[in-house]
């Protein structure tokens, strides 16, 4: 990854904000099932944090994981698939939107339940760097998940044991339909500052400016190796899950969501690059999506025989349900 | 007659109880947009107090909840996802369960945790997709499972009168059905129900399999007399009701949603092998050990118990003698 | 309770120190069956405490939580028979020393589990509140207590729902052997402040002290409805638990337990008054204690038929274990 | 032969795993100075990294465990009371367990649990006495209950080697047992132990009741031939094991220190008459449903499976049929 090079910055919110609007289409046709966490609108925040990261650097994700994952060097194709449920996907079907990983590319995953990955991540870096790696990792996290007690305990370990762990708090001002207001006393910021954890913001629909940010945060964790936390000021563009498509809930008007669409980190990543450079990198973006979509249909869905495959492994094999 | 949802009947038990009962109030995510449709209607009838939405806090609300009934309020806190209950497992079993018999009889804890859409709604995977009342029944905290729209209304609404804490399980799989209900009423918490007699095998099944259960009855009606008792409470458990059957028909199939180690069906069969010579090894249809459910639908599926398993299993228990 | 009352103070700080002495005796004489947690050392903070408290607020103790019972008013000999397992102990001899409770008192329960108090005691006193009763709640906890995710919860309701809680941490620079420093990312008071909370610190070897800056916390919080936090600081004179006086542990120089003894709340309070009153309240004390003894040790155990008594409140009567 | 304490087994398990694996480490409250004793002289022989204290966040401690599991190391938790797993439950069972099938295999996460002084601790109390292990067996976790020194050496060594999350709890009624043991050993997962044979009854005993039931045994040893056969997993149970002895006594009791209802004795009971014809019904001695442990002594013990209740079922088996 290039760093703050633009067209990469570019080339990933894109690819993001494609790669959503893709799955958008499979979820209604069908090809997904389930649903997904749509990462539409925040898409400069996974591309601005990951451009800052290293291969061998790690990161957790959270329920609207697609841009993490795909952000730190997921193949996408590989990614529909998994969201396809097919064999080829990057977990071979077995985890889904919210579960998609991708250890070779540092992702110990997506995670379905909010706030779980802060610690996950602090004890993974924790003991590479023990072994003499000296990577970094990120936790991805949301507004709504500063109020679980067990991340705001991983904030306590990471800055106890100064683990270099970046929590990247993605503030799309709701959790669900919960705005920030009525959930988080105090703010954000001074969760992590607390525990002794240095806090930035910033505005996380200008990649460039999260890439500008994290890379800060990254060079001060990489020379003294203490946590820090970033709180990423977003808007989604769309539902909360795309059952939102089906059920109007109420709890966002028309305005605000005009006019949090206006600051959109597509656009403003788009407008650093000529617009023809602009055009070949949509199309090639295209191009990666359209190869993506049509090899994810066209894989095989696993065999239900193999169900229970990979439950354990160390091996053992589960009884079955009887009949 | 009205054909009422399950789901809706879930939330005619919530507004009832508001209305009937001051000290009832609600707590839960997103409970006021009524996200999980449960709660529709209540936040407009009864006010911010009484349907209150939480911070992502679920230990805190858990035991907030605790705090409230030992004075005497009576909360109904609504989870979005199964494993949140693993969550607040503490909060629940060794807290809101244990404060009566520890404080010496000094208070109760009449609380209700109300998961609607439990066990697997497809594509939602593995960490959404459990259906963990097995455990709640090992713990000792009352656990029940309606099956059918009245009786979602019925034990509801019995669960929040009750005075100890009350687990409501609604299986997803249940959520949509509808049926004839004229004016549901209280379910007794602890007494089983009889779908459907017959004379040859009794078939125990637990929530949405109840339905599974009938229809498989159906089909094999011509070749052997299926009787489905649906416990609806898996704790306590109708023990009574349960042998009448199997003393009658002397052979007993269970078929329930979690994982088959330490799961209810193995208590089914182990309460009745106790006390009731039965006619023919039993058999049980659940989960897998250990059970993960696969995201892709096809696996979500095979690791569920379903009608072909059922039907298997009768026709075992049926033969051998 | 007569608020600052200097003789109310001592007669208090006294009653605890002598009720505790007097556990460790029967705790080595075999009548009080598995130890407890003494409270040797900080019974200003519960005297403090409680001394601003009205009879209808209520408490939340913790595993070291004699000191908190008897300060807020539970008879010493129904507290000492409920140490010794008796019927007429507080608990009819179902809690012992960790679940003491006493709710006619306000006293919600010592706490087995560090950290669960801080929840309960809130949802008590909101919903006690919800029905027009102007009452607040503490939360007694320990310097332990601050790391858990689910006491960080409860700061979070309290504050959002501004329920007049005073969260009182007890720090006594230990979680049993554990340094605060070690334990502790950032500070103690900045845990509570993260969530907008007001936090004072007080001496808590020096119960007037404590006295004056509880009432004035309780003063904000009657006024204007929300919770605040206390940090005590204070020294355990004795043992984690009372197993560490057969098992050394080996975490407090002697230095530093002579240094920690040396500020005295017995002896802070007492001398606050004339010798004479001292030594009579001292007889008063002990006389107290020694009929509390007597009677703890001449009740009845309870009958093992009623082991099961009071495990549901609904009536629901559980199957036995078999045979 | 040099005689070894259970604690001192558990405590040299520890030494060994951490001398021959880099990657093995402790965590855990006040292991530094050895609370439980356990932990006695491991900081000093291998560090501070190595044998770290925590603070108090059990949540996060049992993630972090989780995430350097994921990544190759082998960590091993120690928890002070065996409540504390409700705490992380959803920790160890909705992710660490999860986490290999969820990926498609991507991980391993072999982290170990351990509860040294599980069950009652006479004078603890209700949320200090709770003896979990059928919960993690319904949840599919590796779990172990080791009955003798050597056991407990034996099967702590293969659950810190095994690639899947493993709970062992060691029963505070077994861990100043002292046996002799000479060269101390790995015990596979998964396999029982006969501990003496018999041709009248087979008794399934858990933990520190395989002592009782050998005492039992003994005693009745003029009248029925008691064979006592000890699961040491319960989760995988040694099922084949099992069925080889209840085929050849058919006749079974089963003595377990949880809860009634789905409990591991109910799952042995249940597994068994799927597929053996006994003799007489089964029985099981096991703690009520819904046990909350009373403080004072009497009632705890009351609460608590015994030698009275065991003989009484024994009996009853032996004469029934
Ligand atoms: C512990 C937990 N509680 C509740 C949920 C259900 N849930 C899923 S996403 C979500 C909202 C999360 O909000 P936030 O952290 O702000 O992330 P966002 O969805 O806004 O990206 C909720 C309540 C969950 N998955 N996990
Ligand atoms: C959640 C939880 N974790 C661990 C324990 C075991 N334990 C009991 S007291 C204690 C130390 C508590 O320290 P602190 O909160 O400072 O209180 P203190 O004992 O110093 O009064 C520990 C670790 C427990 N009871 N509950
Ligand atoms: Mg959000
Ligand atoms: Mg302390």
């Amino acid at each position: 990854m290039s760093g703050a090079d633009p067209i990469w910055l570019y080339r990933t919110v894109r690819l993001i904000r494609r790669f959503e609007e893709r799955a958008i289409e499979l979820v209604r046709s069908g090809d997904i099932v389930g649903g997904i966490h749509p990462y539409l609108g925040q898409e400069g925040i996974a591309a601005g944090v990951c451009a800052a990261l290293r291969p061998d650097d790690v990161v957790a994700g959270t329920h609207r994981g697609h841009g993490h994952v795909l952000a730190k060097g997921a193949d996408p194709g590989q990614m529909m698939a998994e969201l396809c449920g097919r064999v080829t996907g990057l977990n071979r079907g077995r985890g889904g939107s919210m579960h998609a990983a991708d250890f070779a590319a540092g992702v110990l995953g997506a995670n379905a339940i909010v706030g779980a990955g802060g610690a996950i991540v602090t004890g993974a870096v924790w003991a590479r760097r023990r072994r003499g790696e000296d990577l970094v990792g990120v936790s991805f996290l949301g507004d709504g998940a500063v109020n679980e007690g067990m991340l705001l305990e991983a904030f306590n370990l990471a800055a106890l044991w100064r683990v270099p762990v970046l929590f990247v708090c993605e503030n799309n001002g709701y959790a669900t339909t919960m705005p920030v207001a009525d959930a988080v006393a105090g703010s954000i910021s001074a969760r992590a500052e607390a525990f002794g954890i240095r806090a930035s913001t910033v505005d996380g629909q200008d990649p460039a400016a999260v890439h500008a940010t994290t890379a800060a945060a990254l060079a001060r964790m990489r020379a003294d190796g203490g946590p820090e936390f970033l709180e990423a000021r977003t808007f989604r563009f769309d539902a909360h899950h795309t059952f939102e498509h089906a059920v109007r809930l109420d709890y966002r008007s028309p305005e605000e969501v005009a006019r949090g669409r206006s600051r959109d980190p597509v656009r403003i990543a788009g407008s650093r690059l000529p617009a023809a450079e602009r055009a070949a990198i949509d199309a090639d973006v295209e191009a990666v999506l359209e190869a993506a979509v049509a090899q994810a249909l066209a894989a095989a869905e696993p065999d239900p025989a193999t169900a229970l495959e990979y439950l354990y492994a160390s091996g053992l094999t589960a009884r079955t349900g009887g009949g | 007659m009205p054909r009422l949802s399950y789901r809706k009947a879930l939330n005619r038990a919530l507004a009832d109880e508001l209305a009937r009962d001051e000290e009832v109030f609600l707590l839960g995510e997103d409970i006021r947009v009524a996200a999980s449709a449960v709660t529709a209607g209540l936040l407009k009838r009864f006010g911010p107090e009484r349907v209150r939405d939480t911070p992502l806090s679920e230990q805190a609300f858990t035991s907030f909840a605790t705090g409230a009934a030992l004075v005497g309020a009576r909360p109904v806190v609504e989870f979005q996802i199964p494993a949140l209950l693993f969550l607040v497992f503490e909060q629940i079993v060794n807290h809101a369960h244990k404060f009566p018999l520890m404080t010496g009889g000094q208070c109760a804890v009449p609380v209700t945790y109300l998961v609607p859409g439990s066990g697997s709604r497809t594509g939602w995977a593995g960490q959404h997709s459990d259906h963990p009342y097995s455990l709640f029944a090992h713990a000792g905290v009352t656990t029940v499972v309606p099956a059918t729209p009245a009786d979602a209304y019925g034990l509801l609404v019995s669960a929040i009168r009750c005075d100890d804490p009350v687990v409501v399980f609604a299986p997803a799989a249940a959520m949509e059905l509808r049926a004839e209900v004229s004016d549901p009423v209280p379910v007794p918490l602890g007494r089983g129900r009889v779908h459907r007699t017959g004379d040859d095998v009794t078939v125990v099944a637990v929530g949405h399999l109840v339905h599974d259960a009938l229809a498989v009855a159906d089909e094999l009606a011509g070749e052997v007399s299926v009787e489905v008792f649906d416990p609806r409470t898996l704790y306590p458990f109708d023990w009574d009701g349960l042998l009448g059957s199997v003393a009658r028909t002397g052979r007993l199939v269970v078929v329930d949603d979690s994982n088959r180690s330490c799961g209810i069906a193995g208590e089914v069969i182990a309460t009745v092998v106790e006390q009731v010579r039965l006619q023919a090894p039993p058999r049980r249809v659940t989960r897998p050990d250990g059970a993960v459910l696969p995201f892709a639908p096809v696996l979500d599926r095979a690791v569920q118990p379903g009608r072909e398993l059922l039907r298997h299993a009768i026709a075992h228990v049926s033969k051998d003698g």
